[in-house]
């Protein structure tokens, strides 16, 4: 049988259902499952990788063609992204499995595994409300997940996440209810030839709605106040997984609405506006932060502004840039959301403050701490300076300097901050002797983002030679439609 | 002052909002895909309600996701939950009545649920609702019975098997060479029980699913969970 | 070897003893005429020869480590090493030593080598007075640099030159002086000139009184001989490099000890008739009104 | 119309409720009449006058009598979507409750800044 | 064939080679540190001074590496120092621990060095920047103690501002040119447009201006310096800094050079260079820690050095260049006799330590010769490039500038004294009686620096060279000058062979006669024994006046040491931060706020659709 598309689906939702059976025979083999099943959706999307860059592969679910069955549309961006999404989460997994010791394991896997599935759902579909519903998935698994811990602040994240998520999916269903009740369709490709039949008035509320809507799952500022709680209190995998791979695909969807129905000049500035406070305010906060999880939380959304900005931009080189941040910070963040996960644990405490001294302790996670830290920055040899290179260039040449200069603001203030709780790692104090370890899963985790984070610094071709397809995918709504419709 | 402010907010929202469905026509025919589900359904799914053949099958991914929506939330409850102590129940049990009337009524409603998924692609209704109703049933007999348990076990195995079911049927589609949730059984006559291909089946299961599912939600939030 | 060469192996003898010899004899003077007005009669013109003379006879000699033995090396070495690169007389084979021209430039530094050869001499006697007056020292040469440089510069622009040979030939005639060309240039200069030469009320680095003569506090016998051999060197050759700045150089020695004598009491009267100043005030005088004076000087020049 | 004026009452009611209701259980209960708002506002979205339920259960009924059946088959789906934040939000209110021992969502402001 | 790459994978591969040999063989990585820059210094040596170039494709960016006359001397300036450097830490650091780690940033800090001037576009050059920073960075807080890592922060926040500077720089040039290569960029950059030429111009020069901590970007160097391994400072100071002025060559001459407003550029240039050679030396003379103090000395060297490039006359470049050398040999020098004094005595406080000449006399004579280099007196080598930058300023009419060196230049005795004074003379305190001199490894390199001060001084010719070559690769231009005698634009000449001998000749005739007159009755005895008034200090008594030694002179300059860059910009950050920290106060952690802020994006967006969307709702 050739890989489908649908199997990104189809075989972790047959996994989750499984996983309950599997639980009544063994525990480990609950444990294994998700990683069995993201081994093989990665060599999957490795396998059809080079297919999907050439030309977009759509499937249709049941048989009949769009609009009138829902149809998956994997492009090639859709193909880089869920392909960074599969191995990342494969990764993610590996370093639960010795990291989750808190009970129902089997619970946490379900929902560990239905909130990436729900991710690449969302980048897979091609079907408005098909996205919606891959959002609730998504969404619920995350508000799940946030508790999980069970503690106090947990359940009060959640919750805040759970107000400011409903509304997102509120908006996001009106709108699709609008275009509906205008186009009579659902279909992306379809309603994107159709758009013209929406009144602008209605066409401008609905873009108000999607952009708030889904401005939310991309933690647009000012819809991201529900971030940095949910971050730092959901479990450090699950922090990765939010900060790696459930904000891009929010990312994504919003982005390709936008490029799809509204690319006017008028939206890309206000995304790039949008994009800069984002940006600025985000890493502000993250300065002043005295949690460290917290503040790996407010980079995120940070890192997403540059995102966004480079998006506004709108062009080739911005796009691609863009694709590429995406893909190194999925990586890093999970790197660096990993290696805090241990150093809170080691430390017993979330505090920065309390950090001190473990660089010594626990050298080679601290290590990766730093990797992290550095990469992120966008220091070399790490990938995050050629995507950050990349960014900058495209918005040099779009013209705005005021744009690049705000951009490199946000970036020193990063700077500051990640060396900042770097140092402190490593400033000398005697640490009572923990004979706790990181186990030896953590470190392999940890082990291949660094690996792999050092590779595309020093190759970045390796990736690069694929952000153009990717790019020109995202941007040609004219070849989406012709692809998506068949 | 918080409640002038969302006064005021929510005020301009609902102009603009009202503003926009205003101008939207009402009960007026519109083009688009509803227009040729209402004209093909039969001829193509052989299921008589629109509906369900749009919810199963040509959206049944949509369904698919609907039902992990409600397993995620049975599952995540379960997890919030988890470790919880039961609140002792401080309420005396219902009087006789209405024990009697909920003992009476219960195998009636699960039956009336059961009816109305396996009916699904022919009358109003569906898993979905169905399995609804079934869950009312238990909630009734949790409402008059303070002792009344459900086992844990054997809601985890119809979930799954409910699930895996409606996976498996998908990807026998996929297996058989064409696409995912692609219809593989004879369409039959429309309007008969035995008929619509795959829809019955999947509907049953998912009736399973959110009758079992949204059992243990409520029990979850009733009793300790370990 | 022709005889350009023996002239010049001729001057290189001649020249540093006629330096010590003057600078000595004027060291009496300066004596005398100190004693004159503060109402004694003061040693014989003589006495600062027997002084020296008997020092250098001194057998025994005391020193605190190898700096101090090498610092008044340092300090002859500085003022013999200025002497050969000044030219002591115009268009004199014998007197114009190796001056390739006479670069300023070197010269402003060649002049701090003895200065600080002396200053790590006194800094390795651990006397607290000798690093005082070291201190002190240092920084009121801070002070009165920067109205030399400015005087200088002003001078150096205005010829395009660094040279000393080529500023002298500019001078041929009374009225070319720089003193009259450029007089701004040379009122700063002397006022620095003042602090030069270390006489009242610019004295804080050696204050007697104070800190017991400061960095020479420890020196004895030879090492306190070759320092005040080399203090009347290079007294000397100051005077030159002065008198051949501003007052035209001269063509035979006797104008010479005229212009450098005359030049040399202006800083010694000042001294006589003016109290001490403190450091900071030293520097800050320095600052002010000769400082203004070398810019107007390079403002002439420029504008 | 009056439908869609309804319906878009019951939202911004419902918002209202989220908006300043310090309860967490009104809260909840305010999301699910946002939920049910949009749910109706959809349905009337798809409403066809004079048409009939879309089910050929009798010969009669003919394709151009019936509403539109695909937001009923959406609003299905959004519904047990509903259902299921809802499930999960009492769930969070459960565990707040007995970690904050109350329900004032003012009170609950642990994670800050 | 030796190239490019190979020499940068030498020394990047050595590096982590070292660190791995850190963690089998004991004191493995010190040897592997030494051999490998033995190695590289040797291949960059061997390198032909205008080839091996090498071009690397990585995706839609070309790296291009090759050697230039221009980055021959710096490459040799750097491959030098980094060998000695890690030829003295192989003592000064023995016994510390991770060895490994420091080793490696090393290694990789040189590399990144070699990589920064071979690199022939400009994003290797940002690559290598970036890396040249973090590791350094990374030894700047070796320590691990709370101070270095405040240092290394400010450090690393100053350095990041620097470097995004010149990467605005590069992408807007970029933007332009669609190409990262140098010659590309040079060739159109007169072409484009005054607003780019500005702001490119000035993004690098503040850039590179960091990293040569120009004033006022300075204020991280003195405690990055303080705080980091003396065996590293002196690469940090001598080579590191270097790079600042490697690329503020290519801004000036390279880019500045094809505009209109070049005068601007170079006067601008000149201007802050020269404050900043006399506002440092001012800072250095009332600091009462000699690495601080050094520190200063640094930034005030380095302003010189950047008066000479930006004066752009043949004599002030090669005055620049020179002095890039030789301050990188006597800054070196300086950097290690405080470091040996440190690892004898554990400490680089004026204040404390005193006395040490008689327990580490070779120690004291590197300091010696450092200090009479850095003073620019005759004969040694930091007085040639003195002349010939005062030459240089007053061809170009520069007449303020040059009276701003000159107080500069001055006031540097003040510092320069109280450094050896204060470490090496005066009375010694007991604690310091075990005091030895330190061990060979580490006399070596500082021998072999003074050694080469000396010679370079006397035959300024060896280095002239390199450096012409290095000028022509700048622009034409042209000066002359033999093996001993450097010749000014006005024809003036200097000669060191005269200067030299003349010089010695006198120094040894009266070396010859102080040694020998009455030798045999001449003594030696302790500091202790002085005349102070008639009273004989004890034993226990130190006078040594060293604590606020510049008193006089910092009372003079009190007014201008009131204005300190340093807390104003203290201030601003501090005022940023508790604005961050207002900010963040938008995350009330209330939910119901949050909701509110969603709704009330939402208004915002429908009343203002209009102007934002150009849709009007």
């Amino acid at each position: 049988m050739e890989f489908s598309p649908v199997l990104y689906i189809a075989i972790p939702l047959f996994a989750a259902f499984l996983i309950p059976l599997l639980g009544k025979v063994s525990k480990t083999l609950v444990k294994l499952t998700p990683g069995i099943v993201f081994l093989y959706l990665s060599y999957g999307s490795i396998l059809l990788f080079p297919k999907a860059m050439e030309k977009p592969i759509v499937q249709v679910v049941a048989g009949f063609k769009p609009p009138f069955g829902i149809s998956l549309y994997y492009g090639a961006t859709a193909a880089f992204l869920i392909t960074m999404v599969t191995i990342v989460g494969f990764v993610i997994w590996l370093y639960s499995y010795k990291f989750i010791i808190r009970e129902p394991i089997e619970k946490y896997y379900m929902l560990f595994m239905m909130l990436i599935t729900g991710s690449t759902g969302i980048l897979l579909t091609g079907d408005m409300f098909n996205m919606f519903v891959f959002l609730e998935i998504t969404s619920i698994a995350a508000y799940s997940l946030t508790a999980f811990l069970r503690d106090k602040d947990g359940a009060e994240a959640a919750f805040k996440y759970l107000l400011i998520g409903s509304f997102s999916s509120t908006f996001y269903l009106l709108s699709v209810m609008i275009i509906y009740s205008y186009t009579g369709t659902l279909n992306f490709a379809d309603i994107a030839g159709k758009i013209d039949l929406i009144p602008p008035m209605a066409k401008g509320f609905v873009l108000v709605l999607v952009l708030v809507g889904m401005g939310i799952e991309a933690e647009m500022f000012p819809l991201n106040g529900w971030a940095p709680d949910a971050y730092s209190q959901a479990p450090s995998p699950v922090g990765a997984v939010f900060g790696g791979i459930v904000v891009k695909a929010g990312l994504y969807a919003m982005i390709r609405i936008v490029f799809l129905f509204f690319k006017t000049p008028e939206v890309m500035q206000f995304l790039i506006f949008m994009g800069i406070l984002t940006l600025l305010i985000a890493e502000m906060a993250a300065m002043r932060q005295h949690q460290i999880k917290r503040m790996l939380a407010f980079s995120s959304i940070g890192q997403m502004g540059l995102v966004i900005i480079a998006l506004g931009i709108g062009t080739m080189g911005s796009t691609s840039a863009a694709l590429f941040q995406m893909f190194n910070h999925a990586l890093i963040k999970s790197l660096l959301f990993f290696a805090a996960g241990y150093l809170v644990f080691h430390s017993g405490s979330k505090q920065i403050e309390d950090l001190e001294g473990l660089g010594y302790d626990k050298p080679v996670t601290s290590f990766f701490f730093a990797v992290g830290a550095l990469a992120i920055i966008g220091l070399p040899p790490f990938s995050g300076f050629w995507s950050k290179l990349l960014i900058l260039v495209s918005v040099a040449k779009a013209g705005d300097i005021a744009i690049l200069l705000l951009i490199l603001t946000g970036s020193v203030i990063e700077a500051i901050y990640y060396l900042r709780a770097v140092v402190k790692l490593y400033t000398r104090k005697e640490v009572p002797d923990n004979v706790r370890r990181t186990p030896i899963s953590g470190l392999v985790a940890m082990g291949i983002l660094a690996a792999i984070i050092l590779y595309v610094g020093l190759y970045p071709g390796v990736i690069e030679k694929w952000l153009a397809p990717a790019a020109n995918n995202l941007l040609n709504a004219a070849d989406y439609i012709k692809a998506g419709l068949f | 002052m918080r409640k002038a402010i969302a006064i005021l907010l929510l005020a301009i929202v609902g102009y603009y909002f009202i503003n926009v469905f205003i101008h939207m026509p009402f009960g007026e025919k519109r083009e688009g895909v509803g227009k040729y589900y209402l004209e093909n359904t039969v001829k193509e799914t052989g299921a008589a309600n629109v509906v369900t053949a749009i919810v199963v099958s040509y959206r049944g991914f949509d369904t698919l996701g609907e039902v992990t929506v409600l397993f995620l939330a049975a599952t995540g409850l379960g997890a919030i939950l988890f470790g919880k102590r039961g609140e002792k129940r401080r309420l005396q049990g219902a009087s006789v009545i209405v024990k009697t009337t909920s003992m009476m009524l219960y195998p009636m409603v699960v039956l009336l649920g059961a009816y109305v998924f396996v009916h699904g692609h022919l009358t109003p209704g569906g898993g979905f609702q169905g399995g609804a109703i079934i869950a009312t049933g238990v909630l009734l007999m949790f409402m008059s019975y303070r002792h009344f348990n459900v086992s844990h076990n054997a809601l985890t195995w119809i979930e799954s098997l409910a699930g895996l079911t409606f996976a498996t049927v998908g990807l026998i589609g996929l297996a058989l060479g064409t696409t995912f949730l692609q219809n593989f059984l004879p369409l039959g006559t429309p309007n008969d029980l035995v008929s619509a291909g795959i829809i019955p089946i999947i509907y049953i299961a998912v009736g399973f699913k959110v009758g079992a599912e949204l059992t243990g939600v409520l029990d979850n939030m009733l009793k300790t969970i370990r | 070897m022709d005889s350009s060469t023996w002239l010049k192996i001729l001057g290189y003898i001649i020249t540093p003893i006629t330096a010590f010899v003057v600078g000595v004899t004027y060291g009496g003077i300066v004596r005398v005429i100190t004693a004159r007005v503060q109402n004694r009669f003061g040693p014989p013109i003589t006495q600062n020869f027997w002084d020296i003379i008997k020092l250098y006879s001194k057998k025994t000699a005391v020193h605190h480590g190898l700096m101090q033995h090498w610092g008044p090396v340092f300090a002859i070495t500085a003022s013999v090493t200025s002497l050969f690169f000044i030219p002591v007389l115009k268009d004199s084979p014998l007197w114009l030593n190796n001056s390739f021209n006479g670069d300023i430039i070197f010269l402003l530094y060649m002049m701090v080598f003895g200065s600080l050869g002396m200053a790590l001499g006194a800094g390795q006697t651990g006397n607290p007075n000798s690093a005082i007056g070291v201190a002190r020292g240092l920084a009121l040469m801070v002070g009165y640099e920067v109205p030399f440089v400015l005087a200088l510069v002003a001078i150096m622009i205005q010829f395009k030159t660094t040279s000393i040979a080529e500023l002298m030939a500019v001078q041929d005639g009374f009225s070319n002086w720089l003193i009259f060309q450029s007089p701004f240039a040379f009122i700063a200069a002397i006022l620095a000139f003042l602090g030069m030469m270390h006489y009242a009320p610019f004295d804080v680095t050696f204050a007697p009184a104070e800190i017991a003569s400061g960095p020479a506090s420890e020196f004895g016998g030879k090492y306190l001989a070759l320092m005040q051999t080399s203090g009347s060197i290079f007294t000397f050759a100051k005077l030159v490099l002065f008198t051949d700045i501003f007052l035209g150089g001269a063509g035979d020695l006797v104008t010479l000890i005229v212009k450098t004598f005359l030049l040399y009491m202006i800083p010694v009267l000042t001294g006589i008739v003016n109290p001490r100043y403190r450091t900071e005030q030293a520097i800050t005088f320095f600052w002010k009104w000769p400082t203004v004076f070398g810019i107007i000087a390079i403002l002439i020049v420029v504008l | 119309m009056l439908y869609y004026i309804g319906a878009i009452s019951l939202i911004l009611i419902g918002m209202y409720a989220v908006l300043t209701k310090k309860n967490l259980l009104k809260i909840v209960v305010g999301l699910s009449i946002v939920d049910s708002g949009v749910n109706l506002l959809f349905i009337s979205v798809g409403y066809v006058k004079d048409a009939t339920a879309p089910i050929f259960s009798m010969p009669s009924l003919t394709a151009d009598k019936m509403v539109d059946p695909v937001p009923q088959a959406l609003v299905l789906t959004a519904i047990v979507i509903g259902l299921a934040t809802t499930a999960v939000a009492l769930g969070l209110v459960i565990r707040l409750y007995d970690h904050h021992k109350t329900l004032n969502i003012n009170k609950i402001r642990q994670l800050k800044w | 064939m030796i190239s490019v790459p190979v020499i940068l994978s030498v020394m990047f591969l050595g590096g982590v080679l070292a660190w791995l040999a850190n963690r089998f063989v004991p004191k493995g990585a010190s040897w592997t540190a030494a051999i490998i820059a033995a190695f590289a210094g040797y291949l960059v040596f061997a390198l032909p001074s205008c080839g091996g170039e090498y071009t690397l494709a990585l995706g839609s960016i070309t790296l291009v590496w090759k050697s230039t006359n221009y980055s021959a001397l710096f490459a040799m300036l750097v491959a030098v120092l980094g060998f000695l450097g890690i030829l003295y830490s192989m003592d000064f650091m023995a016994g510390k621990k991770n060895l490994g780690y420091y080793y490696m940033n090393f290694l990789f800090a040189l590399g990144a060095m070699l990589g920064i001037v071979y690199s022939q576009d400009l994003v290797s050059l940002f690559f290598f920047w970036e890396v040249m920073t973090w590791s350094s960075f990374m030894l700047v807080i070796y320590s691990g103690e709370e101070k270095s890592h405040k240092a290394g922060i400010k450090y690393f926040a100053y350095s990041a501002i620097g470097a995004y500077l010149i990467l605005s720089a590069i992408v807007i040039l970029y933007a332009q040119s669609n190409s990262f290569l140098l010659s590309e960029n040079v060739k159109m950059f007169s072409g484009m447009s005054l607003g780019t030429q500005i702001m490119v111009i000035s993004f690098l020069a503040l850039g590179f201006g960091v990293k040569s901590a120009m004033m006022p970007l300075h204020v991280w160097a003195p405690e990055a310096y303080k705080e980091s391994p003396s065996g590293f400072t002196a690469v940090f100071s001598g080579a590191l800094s270097k790079m600042g002025i490697f690329g503020l060559g290519l801004v000036v001459f390279k880019f500045a050079a094809n505009t209109e407003f070049f005068v601007y550029v170079r006067e601008t240039l000149a201007w802050l260079g020269g404050l900043t050679a006399m506002l440092a030396t001012f800072y250095a003379v009332i600091q009462s820690d000699a690495k601080k103090l050094l520190a200063y000395s640094s930034i005030g060297q380095l302003g010189y050095i950047i008066v000479g490039l930006a004066l752009g006359t043949p004599l002030g470049i090669m005055a620049a260049l020179f002095l890039t050398i030789m301050h990188g040999a006597f800054k070196a020098m300086l950097f290690m006799s405080a470091g040996a004094v440190y690892m004898r005595t554990g400490t680089t406080s004026l204040d404390d330590v005193s006395g040490l000449i008689t327990k580490m006399p070779l120690t004291f004579l590197t300091a010696l010769f450092g200090i009479i280099s850095v003073a620019g007196i005759p004969p040694l080598g930091g007085f040639i490039s003195k002349w010939m930058l005062y030459q240089a300023l007053l061809e170009t009419n520069h007449y303020f500038l040059i009276i701003v060196i000159f107080i500069a230049s001055t006031a540097a005795f003040l510092y320069l004294y109280r450094f050896i004074f204060s470490l090496f003379l005066g009375q010694r305190e007991k604690e310091f009686e075990h005091v030895k001199e330190v061990p060979w490894s580490m006399l070596v390199p500082m021998m072999l620096l003074t050694l080469f001060v000396l010679v370079a001084g006397v035959f300024p010719g060896l280095v002239l060279d390199p450096i012409g070559k290095a000028m022509g690769y700048l622009g034409n231009f042209k000066a002359s000058w033999e093996p001993q005698v450097v010749f000014s634009a006005w024809g003036e000449k200097i000669n060191m062979q005269v200067i030299a001998g003349t010089i010695g000749t006198i120094f040894i005739l009266g070396a010859l006669f102080i040694g020998f007159k009455n030798r045999k009755a001449t003594r030696v005895v302790s500091t202790k024994d002085i005349h102070t008034a008639g009273e004989i200090p004890t034993e226990n008594e130190n006078l040594t006046y060293a604590v606020n030694f510049n008193q006089p002179f910092e009372r003079a300059i009190a007014p201008i040491l009131k204005w300190s860059v340093d807390k104003l910009f203290n201030l601003l950050g501090e005022n940023l931060e508790s604005t961050f920290e207002y900010l963040r106060y938008v995350y009330t952690g209330n939910g119901q706020t949050y909701a509110m802020y969603v709704i009330l994006m939402v208004v915002i967006l429908i009343l203002f659709s209009g102007s934002i969307f150009g849709i009007h709702l």
